[in-house]
């Protein structure tokens, strides 16, 4: 443990600064300053992103327990993207609440997410990453259900009871691979590198990709994201659908193998996701409520971005996990600033609507993909492995649709902003800074990052070929808009969770098995069946053992 | 046949009549008394086990013995706790406004649908 | 010889174990209540030092420690004997049993909030049950330890009645009938192993034990006693109403503790006892019946209106898991290590937890006065140390990171997966989510905001602390390496070779 | 011939057992169950264990019959649901397998049997008793008879908590309400100071000759129990100091003289060389006391509320 550099150093903060200030907020003197505890927490990890070099790794704790910190490129490229969203959302959040009674409670979630969503980035051995996984997903629950409303209520029911049959399917997974390795707490990279060689690959891979698909929101495992994402207070929908969300994309580009072609379930993933990625938008168009809209518009992102895992997978290119995470990255800066919008426009007086409104659209045009804007470059950026083919073609497609769903979300967004009630000059500055910031950050920060992660010259963009292949996708999505809102349209809103109404017969077999089990039980508790069964149980103990010391083919 | 052999199966007999009585008594005095049957039945076994074990000039093996005392000492404990508790749980039944125990019996036992083990907090 | 250095040897420390709870006992009979509780806990705590100084010998010198009672030698005399698992356990007990004395505590320096003084009789009670635990962890001899158990059955079962509601008492009489009944079980198969092998001293017979079929009919005879009194599916008729009925205090050391001594037994028994041809064709069987347990009582657990119900269903099944690591631990295979450590550790991460929880629920009952889970919404406002303390506790019935439970499942997966055995790992998984789902169902309601202004009597926070402490231990537990453990294995397997009487 | 006269014991056994378990009335239930502990006393002596034989009448069959026979108008109060007659039938068929299994396991007990009388003849000399039980109990094994001791004391203490604390100064009921009879006052008056010396004499003899604490003790306790029938001598209240210290005696002199084995003889409960049969019979004094009292207190029951 001696001898820790300025980077380890970094590292650790980057998870513990969080956890000791939620720590520390058990005080209520801490927990009322919101405002230091919401913007200090996220400054550590943004420093790491920024400052450590990657390929930095340091062993918090030595063997056995093997607790390792590790900065890698898609790490450092999701953990700065997530203390930038972390920190403008902090802020943003602290306006937010100021006169929220139980803002302390949701600062300690809060920090306790934000600590999970760190970890999960950092972390590089299995046990820890697991510990990580569950922070941020168990905290996350805080987070979606402060109003505690009972739509939120219900939210939060679906979205526990998802992520509790996650955690068991991740379990399984994980104990499974770190069988290949001697170890008894592996570094993923390690037991990964086993996965191509173990008797249970298959059985592995559907683990894990349901388990993390289910927090990517991958159908049909995505219904609790519109409840969770939409019932949450505007900061906290902020980091559900911006940051939470990846820590199922961290976890597939951690888990699934790099380098190793498999062809089976690349194309499996890869359809699931590319009609995750249609669906989410079909889904959405049908929404009434921006903050829904931008749900589902995250189920269909992280289609697209499954989609192009699901490519990786296939064809073995060991670039496509770095692609992923930028283009994660994106979507993560933009759809944060896009829920925060949401509050903004709600808070905005009328007359002055029009700018938020621009902004908004400049947000959906960017994370359709419109040249000149952030978006495109992470659009660009997977292009290059998902190729020109069917799968190519669909993409794009997606893109067309995503815009398409924008639209709608400006124009949800219009409602909104109509129906407010805001009065006074303007949007406070508390609301109005962070928001003004995020956004500009996120159609321009992935400029400065492209070259470093994708090794691709950003000339490179600028050529009219990629310009076309850019453009014709958000305009054919502008115009199918234009035809489909010219006048307010008639669709019959699906209730968000849209598949879960399928549970029910699900729900009434529980009923009924629990039921049944109460019967038993009712049973098994009488004296009589249970003195009974006491003897009967020595008897047949007594006739297992002796159908093994005596058997029959030796009796006399 | 000898002695001990005699009384051995006659202790086997008593156990299987005491398990008997335990799984069949109605009231809690029942199986109070079925226990003890069973109880006397596996020291009469092991009562067989030390008169076989005679020898070195004792007529049966004192180890065994001393392990009976015993056992009659604990199963008496044993009978008095459960009298106790008996004439307590019947002094509750008995009370006015308490439960009859038919009722108590049955909430033990259950009908149909969702009836709850226990009783009131 | 001189006395005092006997006395301070790790062999002697054995008695001492046995024999320093019965000294709270003349002291409650003779002295006023409030000394007597306070003498009581002071014994607790030296017990602690007691089984922590035989844990500390036991690891130090890798050998099992040994003493023969008047120094007669088994099979004349009885022979007490703290292996690995064995210190392992007495630590564990004497953990759990001090922090339910200092939770059953008068509060220093006023009347305690809340609830009324517990009576001497429950100190008396809580000390015999700790001296009976002690004994049945030690000794060697099977009918010391049936005389072991019969004391731990009478201390335990009056513990389920002292308010002395028609409820409890009806509880309590039938926790000890049943119990008797599987005692004399237990007792029928020692007489029997006597009749062959003409010793009780588990060591000696397992050395002579071969599968005869008298033999063969004993070991399941004890092994039904011994299921009786554990209250494995489907036996667990009484372990409901008992252990939801009685005090907080109670409830807690019988769920904890109590519980854990037949389990113990059923290891010994069947590791240790008999032959390892009968074990594996018997572990199947015992695992299918914990995987009931796991899987129908959890399903029971989901659909009780009170907590502490729900709490006394979950003990119910988490005894399951002990049960389901029979095949793995008895399978001559590396792995079986691991899912032997797995198993104790995860007997060790429930018992803390559970405490925890089921004082928790105590705290939470006497704030509300009441324990129906409909009516708890928003308690966790009113006592939040107490909620933190049943959620870390049911954190680790989920076997979530970075609790006890989530090791002891880790290892107990592993094994499972190793040894192919799939139908235990689909088993500990199911386990977990309906642990989850149970355990969640009342956090979640806790946290909500109260539908109306909640009334709430004042607790004692010194009480809170204490449910808090020991459900942080559970977590501790958490942060055991994921390796077969050394210590629960000094002494195994049992011999009485190199001991001095 | 002697093996007949067994037969018909053993028949008599079964047929009073199975009386036993039949139900029906409580009070006949208990009665038969007492005969059948009598007979099980001839069989005990039949077995050449007389130790045991007097353990049995004096406390299997007599206290333990006391105690069940004011069980025995309470019992219909406890009763449950009523069991088919499929399951009688199934309960039938399991007891007699149960029966068949261990009549095998008894027929095929190793022959010789195997024996621990060797060695306690040898270990015998040692401890200056001349009764092997007596040895076995308080020497050999004299951890499982402290522990029976401690035993009875918790069995006491449970069947105290289940009175509230604040009765715990007080009485336990009398065991028959009714006036005292005439014939039952003459009776006591003649047969306490007799039972009284039987005890004393059982508890002495012991050991030599059989007999020992539990059975002297028993005894005493009957006696006791006799003359609070018989109105000559009141419920004692439990609070008392005096009746405390009784109770406390027994285990924890024996725990005493444990303890003192340490430092005087190099080993917990053994015996320093040259004083055994002294200290064994201080031990068993103090045993027979805290039985005696104890058994008595067992049988009266919880303390009820009046001040003695």
């Amino acid at each position: 443990m001696a001898g820790l550099s300025a980077s380890d150093l970094m590292l650790l903060a980057a998870v513990l600064v969080p956890l000791v200030l939620a720590l520390a907020a058990i005080k209520p003197f801490v927990r009322r300053r919101v405002d230091v505890l919401l913007l200090v927490a996220p400054l550590p990890g943004l420093l790491a992103a920024v400052a450590v070099p990657l390929g930095q790794s340091v062993l918090v704790v030595p063997s056995p327990f093997r607790l390792t910190f590790a900065l890698d490129l898609p790490g450092a490229v999701l953990l700065g993207g997530a203390a930038l969203l972390w920190l403008a959302a902090g802020a943003y959040a602290v306006c937010y609440l100021r006169s929220d009674p139980a803002r302390g409670a949701f600062s300690v979630w809060w920090l306790l997410t934000l600590a999970g969503s760190f970890a999960v980035f950092l972390v590089a051995d299995v046990a820890s990453f697991y510990l990580a996984y569950a922070l941020v997903s168990f905290s996350a629950f805080g987070l979606a259900t402060h109003d505690d409303t009972v739509a939120a209520r219900r939210a939060g029911r679906v979205y526990l009871a998802l992520t509790v049959f996650g955690e068991a399917l991740l379990i399984a997974a994980f104990v499974m691979l770190a069988a290949s390795v001697t170890e008894p707490n592996p570094l993923i990279r390690d037991a990964v590198a086993g996965l191509p060689a173990s008797p249970w690959r298959g059985a592995i891979l559907a683990l894990l990709l349901v388990g993390f698909g289910m927090k990517m929101g991958l159908f049909p495992l995505h219904v609790w994201m519109p409840l969770a994402h939409a019932v949450a207070p505007v900061p906290g929908s902020a980091v559900l659908s911006g940051i939470v969300v990846k820590a199922g994309l961290i976890g597939l580009i951690r888990f699934l193998p790099a380098g190793t072609p498999w062809f089976d379930w690349g194309a499996g993933l890869l359809a699931a996701g590319l009609f995750t990625a249609f669906y989410g938008v079909a889904i959405g168009l049908t929404q009434r409520h921006p903050k829904r809209v931008l749900a589902y518009s995250t189920v269909s992102q992280m289609g697209v971005v499954a989609a192009v895992l699901g490519v990786g997978l296939k064809t073995g290119d060991a670039t496509v996990p770095v692609l992923a995470a930028f283009y994660g990255f994106n979507h993560m800066l933009l759809k944060g600033a896009m829920f925060l919008t949401v509050g903004v426009a709600a808070a905005c007086p009328r007359r002055r609507l029009v700018p938020v409104l621009v902004v908004a659209a400049v947000l959906g045009l960017s994370l359709a993909g419109l040249p000149f804007t952030g978006g495109a470059l992470a659009k660009f950026a997977v292009k290059e492995p998902v190729g020109d083919g069917l799968a190519g073609l669909l993409l794009a497609l997606s893109a067309v649709g995503t815009t398409v769903l924008m639209a709608r979300y400006v124009l949800l967004l219009a409602d909104v902003g109509a129906g407010a009630t805001a009065t006074g000059g303007s949007v406070a500055p508390g609301l109005r800074v962070p928001w003004a910031v995020l956004s500009a950050a996120a159609v321009g920060l992935p400029f400065a990052l492209f070259t470093a992660v994708t090794g691709t010259s950003l000339a490179l963009l600028f050529s009219l070929d990629t310009l076309i292949k850019g453009l014709w996708p958000v305009a054919l999505g502008l115009g199918v808009a234009a035809l489909i809102y010219q006048k307010p349209p008639k669709f019959v809103e699906v209730p968000a969770g849209d598949i879960l109404v399928a549970a029910a017969p699900l729900a009434r077999l529980y009923q009924h098995v629990r039921d049944g089990a109460v019967l038993l039980d009712t049973l098994l508790r009488r004296w009589s069946t249970a003195a009974l069964a006491l003897v009967l149980l020595a008897l047949v103990l007594g006739y297992v053992m002796a159908g093994v010391a005596f058997p029959p083919h030796s009796a006399p | 046949m000898s002695a001990p052999v005699l009384f051995g199966l006659l202790g086997a007999a008593l156990s299987a009549v005491g398990v008997y009585g335990l799984m069949v008594g109605r009231d809690a005095l029942a199986r109070i008394l079925a226990f003890n049957l069973l109880g006397g039945g596996v020291f009469l076994v092991f009562g067989a086990v030390a008169r076989r074990g005679a020898g070195a000039g004792f007529a049966a093996d004192p180890v065994p013995q001393a392990l009976v005392i015993t056992g009659i000492v604990v199963a008496f404990s044993a009978t008095a706790l459960a009298v106790a508790l008996l004439k307590r749980l019947a002094a509750l039944r008995a009370r006015p406004g308490a439960a009859p125990a038919k009722v108590a019996g049955a909430q033990a036992e259950g009908t149909k649908g969702r009836v709850q083990p226990g009783g009131d907090a | 010889m001189s006395g005092a250095v006997l006395f301070a040897s790790a062999d002697a420390l054995l008695v001492v174990a046995v024999i320093l709870p019965l000294f709270a006992v003349p002291v409650l009979f003779l002295a006023p209540s409030r000394i007597a509780e306070r003498a009581t806990v002071v014994v607790l705590g030296l017990s602690l030092l007691v089984a922590l100084a035989i844990a500390g010998g036991v690891g130090r010198s890798g050998a099992a420690a040994a003493s023969f009672i008047g120094g007669w030698r088994p099979p004349l005399g009885v022979g007490l004997r703290a292996d690995g698992f064995s210190a392992f356990m007495l630590v564990m007990t004497a953990a759990v049993l001090l922090a339910t004395g200092l939770f059953a505590m008068t509060t220093p320096g006023r009347s305690r909030a809340g609830g009324e003084r517990m009576p001497p009789a429950f100190w008396m009670l809580l000390a015999s049950v700790f001296s009976a635990l002690n004994l049945v962890f030690l000794a060697e001899d099977l009918f010391t330890l049936y005389v072991a158990l019969e004391l731990l059955t009478f201390a335990a079962v009056p513990l389920v009645c002292l308010e002395g509601k028609l409820a409890q008492v009806e509880a309590a009489l039938r926790y000890l009938l049943f119990a008797l009944f599987g005692s004399l079980l237990y007792l029928l198969g020692v007489v029997v192993i006597y009749g062959l092998y003409g010793t009780l001293d588990i060591i000696l017979v397992a050395r002579e034990a071969t599968a005869s079929p008298g033999f063969v009919l004993a070991l399941a005879l004890m092994t039904a006693g011994m299921m009786a009194k554990a209250a494995l599916f489907p036996l667990h008729l009484w372990l409901p109403p008992a252990h939801s009925g009685a005090p907080p205090a109670a409830s807690a050391l019988l769920s904890a503790v109590v519980i854990k001594a037949p389990i113990f037994l059923l290891v010994r028994f069947w590791l240790d006892l008999a032959p390892s041809t009968l074990a594996v064709a018997v572990a199947p069987m015992l695992a299918g019946l914990g995987a009931a347990a796991i899987v129908v009582c959890s399903l029971v657990a989901l659909a009780q209106p009170r907590l502490k119900l729900l709490i006394a269903y979950s003990t119910a099944a988490q005894i399951g898991y002990l049960f389901l690591m029979f095949p793995l631990a008895a399978a001559s295979s590396p792995w079986s290590a691991l899912a032997w450590t797995g198993g104790a550790l995860h007997l060790a991460s429930h018992a803390f937890s559970k405490a925890a929880m089921f004082m928790a629920a105590g705290l939470i009952a006497e704030a509300l006065g009441h324990d129906r889970i409909a009516g708890l919404s928003g308690v966790g406002r009113v006592v939040p140390v107490s909620l933190f303390a049943f959620g870390l506790g049911g954190l680790s019935l989920m076997g979530l990171p970075p609790a006890g439970g989530f090791v002891a499942k880790v290892m107990l997966l592993s094994a499972a997966v190793h040894l192919g055995a799939w139908w235990i790992a689909a088993v500990i998984l199911l386990g977990g989510l309906l642990a989850g789902g149970y355990v969640l169902k009342v956090v979640v309601l806790a946290l909500q905001r109260p539908a109306e202004p909640l009334v709430a009597q004042p607790v004692a926070h010194w009480r809170e602390w204490v449910a808090l402490a020991l459900a942080l231990v559970a977590v501790g537990f958490g942060f055991v390496p994921l390796e077969p453990s050394h210590f629960l294995f000094i002494g195994r397997p049992a011999s009485w070779a190199g001991m001095v009487p | 011939m002697s093996l007949l006269l067994d037969a018909i014991l053993a028949l008599l056994v079964l047929a009073a057992a199975v009386r036993v378990a039949a139900g029906g009335d409580g009070f006949a239930r208990v009665v038969a169950f007492m005969g059948v502990g009598l007979l099980l006393g001839l069989i005990w002596v039949r077995l050449a264990a007389v130790d045991v034989a007097l353990t049995e009448v004096a406390v299997g069959s007599g206290i333990t019959g006391l105690v069940l026979l004011q069980a025995a108008a309470d019992a219909p109060l406890t009763r449950e649901r009523e069991v088919g007659l499929l399951y009688h039938l199934c309960a039938g068929m399991v007891g007699l397998v149960v029966f068949a299994a261990l009549a095998v396991v008894v027929l095929l007990l190793p022959d010789p049997a195997p024996s621990l009388a060797p060695d306690v003849v040898r270990a015998l000399p040692a401890t200056d008793l001349g009764n092997p039980v007596t040895g076995v109990l308080l020497v050999f094994r004299a951890l499982d008879t402290l522990l029976e001791t401690m035993v009875l004391l918790v069995a006491l203490i449970g069947v105290w908590s289940l009175s509230p604390d604040r009765h715990w100064r007080r009485a336990p009921a009398p065991l028959w309400p009714a006036p005292p009879s005439g014939a039952l006052d003459f009776l006591a008056r003649v047969l306490v100071p007799i039972g009284a010396l039987v005890g004393i004499y059982m508890f002495w003899a012991g050991a030599d000759v059989p007999g020992g604490a539990f059975q002297g003790g028993a005894v005493l306790a009957a006696m006791a129990l006799m003359a609070m029938m018989a109105g000559l001598s009141p419920v004692p209240a439990i609070g008392g100091a005096g009746l405390r210290l009784a109770v406390l005696a027994g285990p924890f002199a024996f725990l005493g003289v444990g303890i003192a084995g340490w430092f005087l003889a190099g080993a917990f409960l053994d015996y320093p060389e040259g004083f055994e049969k002294t200290v064994i019979i201080a031990v068993e004094v103090a045993i027979t006391v805290s039985i005696a009292v104890t058994l008595a207190l067992l049988v009266l029951g919880p303390p009820m509320g009046r001040k003695a």
